[in-house]
This record gives C-alpha cells, structure tokens and sequence, in this order.
C-alpha cells in the first residue's frame, strides 16, 4: 500500500460537476452531490451544471415516501448556502456556480420557475465556455 | 441489537452507539447518549446539538465541520466559531459525537 | 505528468474499470506517474477480495493490486460508497485502503490532469 | 479539453450532449461502446462526419478490434489510436471530461 501525500497548501482549482441524469433510477445524482459538498470543504472554485435529466435532479417537490428511498433533494440547498457564503465572504476566495443549460430546460418544457434552488440558466455555448476554462470535471 | 433504554421505552443503536431510527430522537434519549458518552450538557452542548438537528431537519445530512464551524460562529458568536470550542464541548470530535447525541447518521468521516 | 485517476464501476458490469486500468498501464509506461487511483460508486467493487473470475477471465482487483505493488500506485476505495456496499477494511484486497471522498478532492487538485471513467 | 464518449449513439445521448457542450477545436475521443459512433454507413454516422470539421475526433483502436469493426470501416478523418495514444491526448489536450 503506497498512501500518497498531495502537496495542497493553497492550491485553488475549478471543478466542474456535469449532472447529467434524473434522480432516484440511479445512485449517480446522490454520489456527485457528496463530491460537491466535499469539495466546498476545501474551498475550492466549482461549477455545478445541470443538462439532459440533470435538471430534474433539482426539481421542487420530489417526494419520495412511496418509493422507500431517502429524498435528497433538500441537500442541495446546501449547494445554495455554500454559494451564498462564497458571495459574501471574501477572505475564503472561493466562486461557486449553479448553473442549468437552456437547450435542456426547453427540450422538458420547463422553466427556472420548476426548481427548488435558485440558478443561472446559460446556453450550451457558454457553458462550453465555463467548462472549457475549469482544471478538473467530475460528470455523472 | 443493543439500545438506550429510556422512561420504559428501547430505543435500538448500533455497534457504536448511533441510534437506528433518525426520527425517534427526543431531549431525554440524547441525555442517555450524552451520559454514555461522559459529557455533562450543558446550555452550550444544547446549542450545537438543537442547530445539527434542525440543519439536518432542513437538508437531510449532517453538516461537513467547516460547515458547523461557520455556521456556530454567525450563530453565536465569534470565539464560539473555532475547531477549539467544539472540540472542548465534543472532546470526541464535533462531528461524530454531537451527531450522535443529535440522533443523526453517523458521519462517515469524507473529510 | 501527474495522472490522478477516478474509477466509478465495479469489475464486472462495465468496461470503466478496464479502460481506467489500461490508461494507467499505458501511462506509468510512458514514464508518467499515477500517485492515486480513487475508486467511488461501485468502483468500491474492485477492491474485494472475495472477487473470484473464472480462471480463464482477467481479474482486475489482482490486476490493480499488482500496478499498486510495482508502480507505488496509491489505491484509495471511497469509505461512503463502500460502507453502502458492504466494503470494508476485512474485504479489501492487498494493495487498497478505505479513505473519504476527501481524498479524490486531494487527487485532482495535486495531478495534473483528473481522468474519470464510469458509466 | 479532452472529451471522451462511451456511449453507443444507438443507445444514449451521450455523443449529442458531448457535441452540443464541446467547444470548436477541442478533442474528441470514442471509447468503449462510443466507437459505434465512428463507424460509416450507420443512420448515426452523420453526426461524427459533421463534427470532424469542427473538432479533432480519435477512436480507441483496441475497442473498435474487440467489436469487430476494422479500421477502413472509420469515418474518414477520425484517427485511430491506442492506449498509449489516449495518454498523448489527455496529456496534450488539458482537462479530461468524461460523457458517459
């Protein structure tokens, strides 16, 4: 076993967080999120985009009593908090983005309206441009 | 399984003490956990305790440290926001041991 | 170069592990290094030892525990998403540890590059 | 950037999404079952014949072998490479960003 130390002392990188599929069919919605929570602890820079099903990841009134499983869609105000201290607090240099692609809300009839978290709709070209600019992507 | 026996009432924990029903937590269970634990509450313990409670009411996770850190600190205050306060309140770590006297899930330690 | 490389399938159902694995051979070959492989989702699968293919099968937890041996590779199985699956220290294979999501954060801001596979 | 693509475009979205959010002059790489998408005289082959022009586009040779497709079946101006190759392209093309 070879533990591998990183040098990260004040290391800021951009993390781009790609949502791509609805909640609940797959565990793939849930598990990213907890990469994004982790990554504000070290204050890092992230953008958290949501295209294709993602954008239902973040759909107001989920309710998930007669499935059985744990409805996490509150966690994402986490991600709102987060974003909003980032705003505010200057000394910890971090920028946070919650962003959801136009051509995905169009394509499901929906709106900024739907969801229960407050985000940036941008089209595809300039969120090539974003994703484009960040050092790593962690889609699912 | 073993459990928190309380006014007459079981309530069934795990090998470490965290209880398996999230919901059925009350003020007089997490006295019992706390005595289990050696901590003597105190107005302050109560503090951290009742906001993981309701932070976890509202997002459905326990809070990563840095959060809890910063969120006592606009809370209560300045020199209550620091590592060092929580960890003389939770000598065990802020995060497991007041998540457990708070009948939350156990924190599984990503940071 | 630094590679750090993050494996989100187990062994079997998908190719993920398989690419993820020929990318980091192909890589340490080339002279690059690989200090961490971070294994999330039901990549936590290739860290079990009681993983046993058919003999005339590949068998990828040896395999990453053998890359992990020669190459110094730094095998680190996510604890949230190996406690949901029953991966825990007495399950792992030589050459694996159990470490939080923390770890994958570490990788890419330390690697040069963050190569992801997954399904 | 370097994208890759594992999906069959028979299959998922993956390869549209991938094309729709890369930008122009970034690489494209079909890995796994995402080699489907490099193979002519499919109903799907346009796509990867309308993105050459606008990207590099690479196809994992060991995939393309495993699912029987030789290489004169590639769409012309999608190169093929191996895993040494695909080490190359993510060491040469920056971020790695995975479609899955």
């Amino acid at each position: 076993m070879a533990e591998f130390e990183f040098e990260t002392e004040g290391v800021k990188k951009t993390f781009t967080f790609m949502n791509r599929k609805a909640p609940y069919g797959t565990i793939y919605a849930l598990e990213v999120l907890e990469t994004v929570l982790i990554s504000a602890a070290f204050e890092q820079h992230a953008n958290i985009i949501f295209v294709d099903d993602g954008v239902y990841q973040i759909k107001a009134g989920q309710d998930t009593t007669a499935i059985n499983m744990k409805n996490f869609s509150p966690t994402y105000g986490i991600i709102e908090m987060e974003k909003e201290d980032a705003d505010e607090d200057d000394d910890i240099d971090m920028v946070w983005r919650i962003i959801v692609e136009k051509e995905s809300l169009d394509a499901r009839g929906l709106t900024e309206d739907d969801f229960k978290v407050s985000v940036e709709v941008l089209s595809a070209a300039e969120i090539a441009d974003i994703v484009d600019a960040s050092d790593c992507v962690i889609s699912g | 399984m073993p459990a928190y026996t309380v006014n007459g009432t079981d309530y069934e924990h795990d090998e470490e003490g965290y209880i398996l029903d999230v919901n059925n937590w009350n003020e007089d269970l997490a006295k019992v956990i706390a005595q289990e634990e050696g901590l003597n509450m105190t107005e302050e313990h109560w503090l951290v305790v009742n906001f993981l409670r309701e932070y976890y009411n509202e997002y459905q996770i326990a809070p990563a440290v840095r959060v809890l850190v910063k969120a006592v600190k606009k809370k209560f205050g300045e020199e209550k926001g620091s590592n060092k306060y929580l960890y003389e309140l939770f000598p065990y770590g802020p995060a497991k041991q007041a998540c457990k006297v708070a009948g939350l899930p156990k924190p599984t330690g990503c940071v | 170069m630094k590679f750090g490389i993050l494996v989100n399938e187990g062994p079997f159902t998908h190719q993920a592990s398989d690419t993820a694995y020929q990318f980091a051979k192909a890589a340490l070959e080339k002279g690059h290094d690989v200090p961490r492989v971070f294994f999330y989702y039901d990549g936590v699968n290739n860290a079990n030892k009681y993983s046993a293919p058919q003999a005339d099968d590949r068998n990828l937890v040896k395999l990453w525990g053998a890359l992990a041996a020669e190459k110094n590779v730094d095998l680190v199985v996510c604890v949230a998403a190996g406690m949901r699956r029953g991966i825990q220290n007495e399950s792992l294979a030589p050459g694996f540890r159990i470490s939080g999501l923390g770890q994958l954060v570490e990788a890419g801001m330390g690697c040069d590059r963050l190569m992801m596979f997954g399904d | 950037m370097l994208h890759t693509v594992n999906k069959s475009p028979f299959e998922r979205n993956s390869l549209d999404t991938c094309l729709r959010l890369a930008k122009k002059g970034s690489a494209i790489l079909l890995i796994e079952d995402g080699v489907i998408a490099a193979v002519k005289g499919t109903v799907q082959s346009a796509k990867i014949e309308g993105a050459v022009g606008n990207h590099a586009v690479y196809v994992l040779g060991p995939d393309l072998k495993a699912r029987a497709f030789s290489e004169d079946q590639v769409i012309s101006g999608v190169k093929v490479v191996d895993y040494a190759g695909f080490v190359d392209l993510a060491e040469e093309h920056g971020t790695h960003n995975a479609w899955l």
